[in-house]
């Protein structure tokens, strides 16, 4: 399965930067989604991380995958604390594990990155799907990645499916009850509102998507 | 509206406020070296004394670090404003105290929290090193189950008998047992009448129209039980009263701590208008207040508001709450 | 806009409070029997010392009331919200803390607070005690001639000096020297980016457009010398310390004590930065900063704003200063 | 002068009530001007004192005007505070004592009952005209009041000159920089605002010109 669609490290660079644009021109809006259910700063906590990945990102990228990611996901557990914090610093430090100290993957290996990054953000936050979280973009969005591999889906086509059915698993949280984290406190209060981490985990999806050959 | 802070560029409150807080009260506590985010008493680690960690986001001053000194903590831990500080320095407070008896790490229940001191103890447990934890659940209307409830201004009362049982001379069961007991005979309640500004963005965290007030609002702008047009404070505070009777009663002869506690913008003119109907209340009952403290104790920086905390007291509790400490925002000769 | 108060009848506010207050602080202070405006240590009055006596109009607590204690003042003479209390409340306080040395007037310079206190000092007279006066005068901005100047949290470090030469045994005339070293080495100024509400009107005392900050005001919410765009804290702080060291100049060498005051709504988060670039200002010419307190101890009810204060100690200041005292808002081990 | 014009114990206890019905009406215009200059507070103080003294009024109307116009004073002087009290205060302690402990008062009675009250004012807050106080709209009346009894008017003409000259003198204050009060330290900036307490003042002196027969 796409053995010859390789995966360098500018790709993987350019995602981190586009994921620090991101996380300055979307802070507003996750912000504004943690305000209607949490505490109002998941956007706020993501720029303050990817401002710190984008003051090392020239020295790091001298680095193979396996540290940069570490790396990155040092700097957001580090810097970010909250729940953002250990969620996102798990899934990036792990998420280069699978490169196994090179500078490039091929698709299975990417897959596998993701797998990994997913499964290290549940086992840290012990969610599972419908409890209102980002697991509800992340573990459908990777089903439907692994569903399109099996089925041989072209590697970008197969990662739209991630894309889609993260962006429609983060709808999916608008009508639920929370059973995770800070709207967990809400009962009824949280119904309706779109959860802060599953949206900026999808945009997350989006933007490695956006970057693929 | 503006917001009416008085800050440089907003990514360096919550440094430039150690900064300012090191430099203000150097009698007191130190920043540690190797990590700008572990506040330390200049005193700590403490010969033979279990040591005092405690912690969370920024934006409740005087909590956490404001109640590092001697017979309170021996550290405070620092997060973004209103985000849980991350796991390094959780674990460097711990290298920082211990004196051999272990740690406790002692904060709010909030998941971000709870995650990130977790891997704190994780790592100092590689180090062999042994920290316990106990959680603050006071805030009455958060949940039924007390265990998944909010940590609000209660903290004070329970890191300070926790505290002064390890000033005691008290082992690190021992000192779990007095946060605990503590805890468990610690109710909160608060209403809101407007919302913090956060720095970053320069604007309230939550729209609060003109006018009301919600009742049962946590610290962080957690959204609460109602919200309704602002009302006398008598009124409200019988309801506060009410909801945190419901859930402690209280008998003729009770002894208990009491915390009237500004949420930030709430001058002591209110407060004291309020806790005057706490110990009308109180009085009415048969129940006697130990200690009282009205102020600024927990806060949510500009936010207008209060809440109400009562400890319901025994011997023991009574002694760790009166026992002697000296700290910038709180001593007790 | 609706006011973010918690109070029940607006005409009850200082009663209530004053009600709440001795509830609250039972163990440190009475409220005269004959007199409901005077706030009395339960210490007092004490033997062989000289009565001092502290007050003014409410709203700033925790001045006035909050310092009444041991080792600090024997009682608070409390007017009405921004209006000097009357006269029989500043003789009767003298009745009830005069021990035979004579008491100390000490309170802000402002025309209705002399008008009222020298005729309660009057009183006093007639009953053969001798009273003093010392009016505190440390706002920088508010006259070029110093005796013309308002008093605001400078109050604090003013009344202290006083209050400690006092416990240490001086007499009347001592301890109004003291008084009057401590003014004279006294400087304060403020900015406010937002007026209080009075409770009365259920309105701001005076308008500001939104996002514009006033320095000089003072804490009645009289104008200042500037009103602009609030400025980043750093700048501010600039601006402050520029008045207070070209009316108070500093050499490299002489120690300091600091206070930077909350108006109210500034929260602990803005003081502490505040205070930092103070501190750093002070570090820069050589000035150590032998004393430091940081948070609201002279507000303005709500009003979102701060001030800085320098007392300029020698010897006799410090030692005054760092004397042991011990009331609910104030306590020095 | 004004031997058969008497003023009994109704009239004085008329104006009293409307001092308390002014006091609440003005209340906020008062506390405006206070806050253009002051503290603004000056509305509220007198609505302090004045509904203190409408609490006693049943009782202190029992009284002689010596007695009813001390006790008056003294709920002044002792609710009020600030500079409203003392300087109201002794205007009305003074007030009655022209009286001499009777139930009513002839027009040279009345006319000296105004000139200790100022003089009182005067001796306590140590201010002359031009200061912007108080005194600004008082002095200037009591010497217009002065001269028209000498001129010969009649008793309700001559007070009208009282009543026209404290407005006058209170407008006056309007263009002054202020030497006594809060106002002092405003220097320029005091001017262009009328001073609160000679506002009260001339409406004091309008009251008693109101409800004479
Ligand atoms: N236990 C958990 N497992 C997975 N995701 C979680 C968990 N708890 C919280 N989250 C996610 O974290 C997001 C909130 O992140 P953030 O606002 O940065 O942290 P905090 O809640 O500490 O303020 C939620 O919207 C949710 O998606
Ligand atoms: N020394 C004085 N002599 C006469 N009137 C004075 C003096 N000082 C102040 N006033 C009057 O008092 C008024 C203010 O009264 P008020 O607001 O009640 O008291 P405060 O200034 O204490 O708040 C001023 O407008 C002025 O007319
Ligand atoms: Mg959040
Ligand atoms: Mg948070
Ligand atoms: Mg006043
Ligand atoms: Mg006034």
């Amino acid at each position: 399965m796409g053995q010859d669609y390789v995966l360098n490290k500018d790709y993987f660079i350019d995602v981190i930067k586009d994921l620090i644009v991101l996380a300055e021109e979307k802070r507003d809006y996750f912000t504004g989604l943690d305000s209607a259910i949490g505490d109002g700063d998941h956007g706020i906590n993501l720029s303050i991380g990817f401002r710190e990945v984008e003051k090392n990102l020239e020295e790091w990228a001298k680095e193979d995958l396996t540290t940069f990611f570490r790396k990155v996901g040092m700097a957001l557990l580090s810097k970010v604390g909250g729940s953002a914090g250990p969620l996102y610093g798990s899934f990036f430090m792990k998420f280069g594990t699978p490169a196994n100290g090179k500078d490039e993957v091929n698709f299975q290996e990417f897959y596998e990155m993701f797998k990994v990054a997913v499964e290290s953000i549940e086992a840290r936050g012990k969610a599972v799907v419908g409890e209102k979280t980002m697991v509800d973009a992340l573990r459908p969005g990777l089903d439907a990645f692994e569903k399109a591999i099996e089925e041989g889906l072209a590697p970008k086509e197969a990662f739209n499916k991630f894309k889609e059915a993260a962006n429609e698993g983060a709808d999916s949280t608008i009508p639920l009850v929370a059973k995770k984290g800070r709207a967990m406190r809400l009962g009824e209060r949280a119904v309706g509102h779109k959860d802060p981490g599953a949206a900026s985990s999808a945009a997350f999806i989006e933007t490695f998507y956006n970057k693929l050959p | 509206m503006t917001m009416k802070r008085l800050i440089n560029d907003p990514y360096d409150v919550v440094e430039e406020m150690i900064d300012g807080y090191v430099r203000a009260h150097k009698d007191y506590v130190k920043v540690l070296e190797n990590d700008g985010r572990v506040v330390v008493s200049k005193k700590a680690p403490v010969k033979d004394k279990v040591g005092v960690i405690i912690g969370g986001g920024s934006g409740h001053e005087p909590l956490f670090l404001g109640y590092v000194g001697e017979g309170f903590a021996d550290a405070a831990v620092i997060g973004n404003i209103n985000t849980s500080p991350s796991p390094e320095p959780c674990y460097n407070a711990v290298k920082a105290v211990d004196a051999g008896k272990g740690c406790i790490y002692l904060y709010g229940n909030y998941a971000g929290d709870v995650m990130n001191f977790d891997m704190g103890a994780e790592m100092a447990a590689a180090d062999g090193i042994r920290v316990e934890t106990v959680l603050v659940t006071d805030d009455v209307v958060s949940s039924e189950n007390i265990e998944d409830r909010r940590g609000v201004a209660g903290d004070v009362f329970v890191f300070k008998a926790a505290a002064a049982k390890a000033d005691l001379g008290g082992d690190l069961d021992e000192v779990k047992a007095a946060a605990e007991k503590a805890n468990a005979n610690t109710r909160s309640m608060g209403v809101a009448l407007s919302s913090a500004t956060l720095p970053a963005t320069g604007k309230p965290i939550f729209e609060m129209e003109d006018g009301d007030m919600e009742i049962g609002m946590g610290i962080h702008g957690e959204p609460g039980v109602r919200r309704g047009k602002i009302e006398p404070a008598d009124k409200v505070i019988d309801q506060i009263m009410d909801h945190i009777l419901a859930d402690m009663p209280l008998e003729s002869g009770d002894e208990v701590a009491v915390l009237v506690n500004s949420l930030g913008a709430t001058p002591l003119i209110d407060l004291h208008i309020c806790y005057r109907r706490v110990d009308q209340i109180l009085e009415e009952k048969g129940v006697k207040v130990h200690r009282a403290y009205v102020g600024p104790f927990a806060t949510s920086m500009d936010m207008a508001g209060m809440s109400v905390t009562i400890t319901k007291l025994d011997d023991e509790l009574k002694q760790l709450l009166d026992h002697p400490c000296d700290t910038p925002y709180l001593t007790i000769k």
